[in-house]
């Protein structure tokens, strides 16, 4: 960022404004591809990871090697799919939804630090940022399932904005001991807080229990959050046909399609930096691995996880699913913050 | 003397003239009742000689006669272990007293028989037509209804009226409020009707049912079949019996090993044969390798629509391997058509036992993984325990039967209760449930995998040897050698196979314990090479008539995955 | 750049709110509601109230407008229609309000070309310790009032939405 | 070009003006309710404003304050709404004025 911000001033004689301007672009266009390429990517992962938890190969042709191009295929096949708009769909909202969807998950993507001093919008709420933006994403889904004036979107939508305002509570109270912890809402505050190997992260047990139960609460709510199995309310395949997003195909799909990886892999990034350490590598005397790789080693063995659980587990009931939340998550969330809080003053742990 | 035809006595006893005649062929007891005494005849018999269950009622056109048509009621007492048929005679357009207040299972059957035949029921709650589209006009299985003649239906049926709606309404704000509450709680427009299927990732086929929703509570349900209906038989009266079993394949595509058994059981029992041992030792092998093959379908099918995605592929790889071997059989997978009426169409293959046995390892294995991963799931268990249950009594009145049925608590089975095809020379359980659930469903199927498993195994041991076909001339076809070289072999195959087996003049019904349920074809000849009248008895067809009685009240997903457990196959819905 | 974060925002903003009256449909206002909140957002940014900023979101684009338009869905049909079949309204506030707005803006604009800018905010000024130092500080009693007003709403609007079920089956 | 309280007061008013027009003219009581909620943003607006000009956070605290009251408000407001719907089967203010009559 330094860097560059320096290059475009230095050597391009762009002011200070212009410069940030430039820095700013330059990270917008780094992120969407890079988000763009993450999507690809796990859609082969989550075939691969289907395919071993259930015995077989999943895609093995498409590119010769463990048919590493099949995503690739499938978004140039979704491509030149008709895009079809319902007669009956009001156009304008239903062209617009899938964009605020993408968008939401895109603006909370500007604010991860991937290592130190590389991050798009460095700003001290980051923390605070993604969680506001990403609400955004409710009204997208909310959109999609009212423009396409199909009763299955309707129920997706209506499903996905209850699911999604409810898990957005215990997701936020769970990060809320780390911020105690690092006294600090910019999340490159909270990785340098974890530096010096794995006992020093926030997951520890042995620093602070509820901060290990907080992980769990974040992990639960963030699969929730990202409407995959066994959370996957608005969608559900085998109830509401194909839930907010039946009525899209070709591009439009996509864009929803790839949001929801985008989110996927978003939310485990958050969980590698708020819990599990950023960019830190585990032990000392491994400084020369890259802190990016770090982090991204960590996001994608928890993009495992999420869909170790997908492929594990029965889909829950709408009404459990609120009841877990409210029942369960909420409660068991605050208590996290109050015990991780007396824990820390006991301890002298807070700053 | 059976305890049938004592049943029969005691009827004459009670009823005296009411009983036109009685007749008793091939260990068939049947009694001809007065028209205006049927339900007091129906009546005595479920509530004082036990017969909780009405499995069909078929339907027989004779246009020569005065009273042209024939009304069947099979009655079945599971307690006593006893079968009648009530028969009646009926003109044209002369109404039959409905029997739909005694069995539930009769307003599906009486539906039927009014749709195929116009006789009609006085008294049936909603008398529709149901396997043919309600724009049909004419009565399919009439004799005098041209075999050829299509018609054209499009437009679709809507299920809830206005009224309906407003009705539903009207109920549930009586519910909520109290009948004199000063506004209506729930309103008309608050309630939203949709479409699950025809073409819904859940229905496994295409059949419909329209809920009325009030959020995700669904209030009231009605259920449309017949999407896939092609008058199979029909199609039966105008082939003869041999060439019907390609079409029974097409009935449970699922189990088509077990329509093509109990097929021919059906037709070698209105003959009064008896296959060779070994053709019931290879049957019974057969027929247990598709229950465990249906019963793989329905439970990973189901898990599916739970969203237990993994468990498909644990159990479904074992299905294909044994597809393979059964393809290897008898050249397809699921259309078998293995069976002949007096035998087989081959003997098995010598390495048939083997690979069996290997697979059945291998269904053990998929068997323990996927038990493991459900059987304590807390998020299964919250899914399935005490969704879509049916109380014993309800199921036995709407006809359940097979799995379903044991899934209440009860354990009932045709292969113990009225052993066919030697089963009683195999040890085996049946496996029951208590609640009468979607988990209990599930786990009656797994359960019922592992009991079907050993009787293969045993079988397998037990195999006697010997042909696959009766030595019979009038049944079975002639080697090929006999065809080839001797005269009198080429006409003996010209004539079975150009006027068919000459079934004698009769009627019988034949059954059997399907995957699904009783599986059963009533068979009448006029003792030409074509069946008079084929008569099957789907089991999913009393049990999806009850899939409405099971969700209302549920929610979205319940209702899918109750549908799910039904195993209701539209091909054997629809026919 | 503040200036310039000010005045596209504060024009957006305008912008939202004129479409959302403007707008027959009740979802589409409320679409150009949460456009207007998200500006608003950028004119507390550039106010220097980060968190404002990004509370405006979370709360209002995020929550309060969720849960509009899912009543607006949960109403579905006549809602829409309602202002269709008459449009001719009481027209001496319609002429006579927006008028007046644009006489408030250009008021405002012209003294605001001649009064000095708005001074430079402190270091930290409304950063999250700040506001958290006030808050449960010099505004505790406050605080605790509004998170009662917030539980009171909260069991205000339950008591309202519930409905008793006794519905044959349970 | 600088921004000067005059400038976010003459904004805020504006918009205030806007959602009042809005509350006015609109017949549909969700609109109405939305307008009511625009009017209360342009009061925050004036917070952060004179928080700034002051440079005192209080008015940040004042402004999370009115989120909290505009969150009550709408939830409120809502479920009344629902209520009212539910009983009258409109939400259209000239319909809903039994007690003018």
């Amino acid at each position: 960022m330094k860097l560059m911000y320096d290059f475009f001033t230095g050597q391009l004689g762009l002011g200070a404004a212009g410069a940030n301007i430039t820095v700013a672009a330059v990270m917008a266009v780094i992120m969407f591809t890079v988000m763009a390429l993450c999507a690809i990517i796990l859609t082969w992962m989550e075939r691969k990871v289907a395919g071993f938890m259930q015995s077989r190969y999943g895609p093995m042709y498409t590119g010769r090697f463990h048919g590493w191009a099949q995503a690739v295929a499938d978004m140039l096949k979704i491509l030149g799919k008709e895009d079809i708009i319902p007669a009956e769909a009001d156009k304008g909202l239903f062209k617009f939804a899938p964009i605020l969807v993408l968008l939401g998950s895109l603006l909370a993507w500007a604010a991860i630090p991937w290592a130190p001093d590389f991050v798009a919008a460095d700003f001290d709420l980051g923390l605070f940022y993604i969680f506001a933006v990403s609400s955004l994403v409710v009204i997208g889904i909310l959109m999609a399932g009212w423009a396409s004036n199909n009763k299955w979107s309707l129920y997706g939508a209506a499903r996905g904005a209850a699911q999604m305002i409810s898990y957005e509570i215990p997701l936020a109270l769970a990060v809320v001991p780390v911020v105690m912890r690092a006294g600090s809402l910019n999340p490159q505050d909270i990785v340098i807080a974890q530096q010096g190997g794995i006992w020093h992260w926030n997951i520890n047990p042995i620093t602070n229990p509820f901060l290990f139960i907080a992980f769990f609460m974040y992990f639960i709510a963030s699969i929730a959050e990202t409407n995959r199995g066994p959370f996957d309310m608005p969608e559900t395949e085998s109830e509401l046909v194909a839930g907010y997003h039946t009525e899209y195909t070709g591009m439009r799909f996509a864009f929803f399609f790839l949001a929801e990886y985008a989110n996927l892999f978003l939310v485990s990034m958050i969980a590698a930096l708020v819990f599990l350490g950023g960019w830190w590598a585990p032990f000392p005397g491994m400084g020369w691995i890259p802190p990016a790789l770090n982090f991204i080693i960590k996001g994608v063995l928890l993009v495992f996880l999420n869909m170790w659980v997908r492929w594990t587990l029965p889909r829950v009931r709408v009404d459990q699913l609120m009841h877990l939340c409210w029942k369960v998550m909420i409660p068991v969330s605050l208590l996290c913050v109050v015990g991780a809080g007396v824990w820390m003053m006991a301890w002298g742990q807070l700053k | 003397m059976s305890m049938s035809q004592k049943l029969v006595d005691r009827l004459r006893g009670e009823f005296g003239d009411a009983i036109l005649a009685a007749t008793s062929y091939r260990g068939d007891e049947t009694v001809t009742v007065s028209r205006d005494r049927l339900l007091d005849v129906l009546g005595h018999l479920r509530d004082i000689e036990g017969c909780e269950q009405l499995s069909d009622i078929v339907g027989v056109d004779y246009p020569k006669r005065g009273e042209r048509f024939e009304v069947n009621y099979l009655l079945r007492s599971l307690s006593n272990n006893h079968r009648l048929r009530v028969k009646v005679d009926v003109a044209e357009d002369q109404p039959v007293p409905t029997a739909s207040r005694l069995w539930r299972s009769a307003d599906w059957h009486e539906r039927e028989v009014y749709d195929l035949f116009g006789v009609p029921f006085a008294g049936h709650p909603d008398l529709r037509r149901i396997l043919c589209h309600h724009e049909f006009e004419g009565h399919a299985l009439r004799k005098d209804y041209p075999i050829e003649q299509g018609q054209e239906c499009s437009r679709p049926e809507h299920l809830f009226a206005d009224e309906d709606i407003v009705r539903a309404a009207r109920r549930a704000s009586v519910m909520a409020a109290g009948p004199d509450a000063l506004h209506d709680e729930v309103h008309p427009s608050d309630l939203l009707t949709v479409n699950i299927g025809p073409s819904h990732p859940a229905t496994h086929g295409a059949l419909r049912a329209e809920i009325l929703l009030d959020g995700e509570t669904i209030l009231e349900a009605r259920t449309e079949i017949g999407y896939i209906h092609r008058c199979f038989e029909k199609e039966a009266e105008d082939h003869t019996w041999a060439q019907v079993m390609p079409y029974t394949d097409r009935l449970n595509y699922c189990s088509a090993m077990l329509n093509n058994s109990i097929y021919a059981a059906a037709v070698e029992k209105l003959l009064g044969v008896e296959v060779t041992p070994r053709c019931q030792g290879i049957r019974v092998i057969v027929s247990e390798l598709a229950r465990i093959i249906d019963h793989l379908v329905c439970v990973c099918a189901n898990l599916v629509d739970i969203g237990a995605l993994t468990n498909y592929w644990y159990l479904y790889n074992i299905r294909e391997s044994i597809y393979e071997s059964l393809e290897k059989l008898c050249g397809s997978r699921l259309t078998t058509n293995y069976a002949r009426i007096g035998g087989l169409s081959h003997d098995l293959y010598p390495e048939f036992g083997a690979e069996i046995r290997i697979k059945l390892d291998e269904l053990m294995a998929g068997h323990t993984d996927v038990m493991k991963l459900i059987a304590r799931n807390r998020i299964f268990l919250d899914r399935t325990v005490g969704v879509g249950a049916i109380s014993r009594a309800d199921a036995l009145s709407f006809g359940f039967t097979g799995p379903c049925l044991r899934a209440t608590g009860l354990d009932y089975d045709l292969r113990k209760a009225a052993p066919y095809s030697g089963y009683e020379q195999y040890s085996f359980e049946i496996p029951t449930g208590t609640n009468g659930d979607t988990y209990d469903r599930i786990m009656v199927r797994m359960a019922e995998m592992v009991q079907s498993r050993s009787i293969v195994l045993q079988a397998l041991d037990k195999l006697p040897a010997g042909p696959v076909n009766l030595d019979d001339r009038a049944i079975t076809l002639p080697p090929k050698r006999n065809v080839y070289q001797s005269i009198e072999g080429v006409m003996n195959q010209f004539k079975l196979v150009y006027e068919g087996i000459q079934v004698p003049a009769g009627e019988a019904y034949g059954f059997g314990e399907g995957a699904n349920g009783e599986l059963g074809f009533f068979c009448v000849s006029d003792g030409s090479g074509h069946p008079y009248r084929l008569k099957v008895r789907p089991p999913c067809f009393p049990i999806f008539s009850a899939y409405t009685h099971l969700i209302e009240g549920a929610m979205i997903p319940d209702a899918i995955a109750t549908l799910g457990s039904l195993n209701i196959i539209a091909g054997e819905l629809d026919r | 750049m503040e200036a310039f974060l000010f005045f596209t925002c504060g024009a957006l903003m305008l912008l939202g709110g004129v479409m959302m009256v403007l707008q027959r449909s009740a979802v589409v206002a409320a679409l150009w509601l949460v456009f207007a909140f998200i500006a608003a957002a950028g004119v507390f940014a550039a106010l220097s109230a980060p968190f404002v900023a990004i509370m405006q979101v979370l709360v209002y684009a995020g929550a309060i407008m969720v849960l509009f338009l899912f009543v607006i869905m949960m109403l579905h049909g006549p809602v829409l229609d309602g202002e269709r079949k008459r449009l001719p309204l009481p027209m001496w506030p319609a002429v006579a309000i927006p008028p007046l707005a644009v006489l408030v803006l250009v008021g405002g604009w012209l003294s605001g070309r001649k009064a000095e800018a708005l001074p430079a905010a402190p270091e930290g000024f409304g950063a999250p310790a700040q506001i958290a130092n006030l808050l449960l500080g010099r505004y505790l009693l406050a605080f605790e009032l509004i998170s009662i007003v917030l539980l009171v709403a909260l069991i205000g609007a339950l008591t309202l939405g519930l409905r008793e079920r006794k519905l044959p089956w349970s | 070009m600088v921004v000067s309280l005059n400038l976010c007061l003459g904004l805020a008013a504006a918009i205030f003006v806007v959602g009042m027009t809005g509350f006015v003219v609109r017949r549909n009581t969700l609109v109405m309710l939305m307008c009511i909620e625009l009017m209360l943003s342009s009061v925050n607006l004036v917070f952060a404003a004179f928080s700034r000009q002051l440079g005192d956070a209080s008015g940040h605290v004042f402004v999370l304050m009115n989120f909290a009251v505009a969150a009550a408000e709408a939830a409120i407001g809502l479920a009344m709404l629902v209520e009212i719907y539910r009983r009258r089967r409109t939400v259209d203010v000239d319909e809903l004025k039994s007690l003018m009559e």
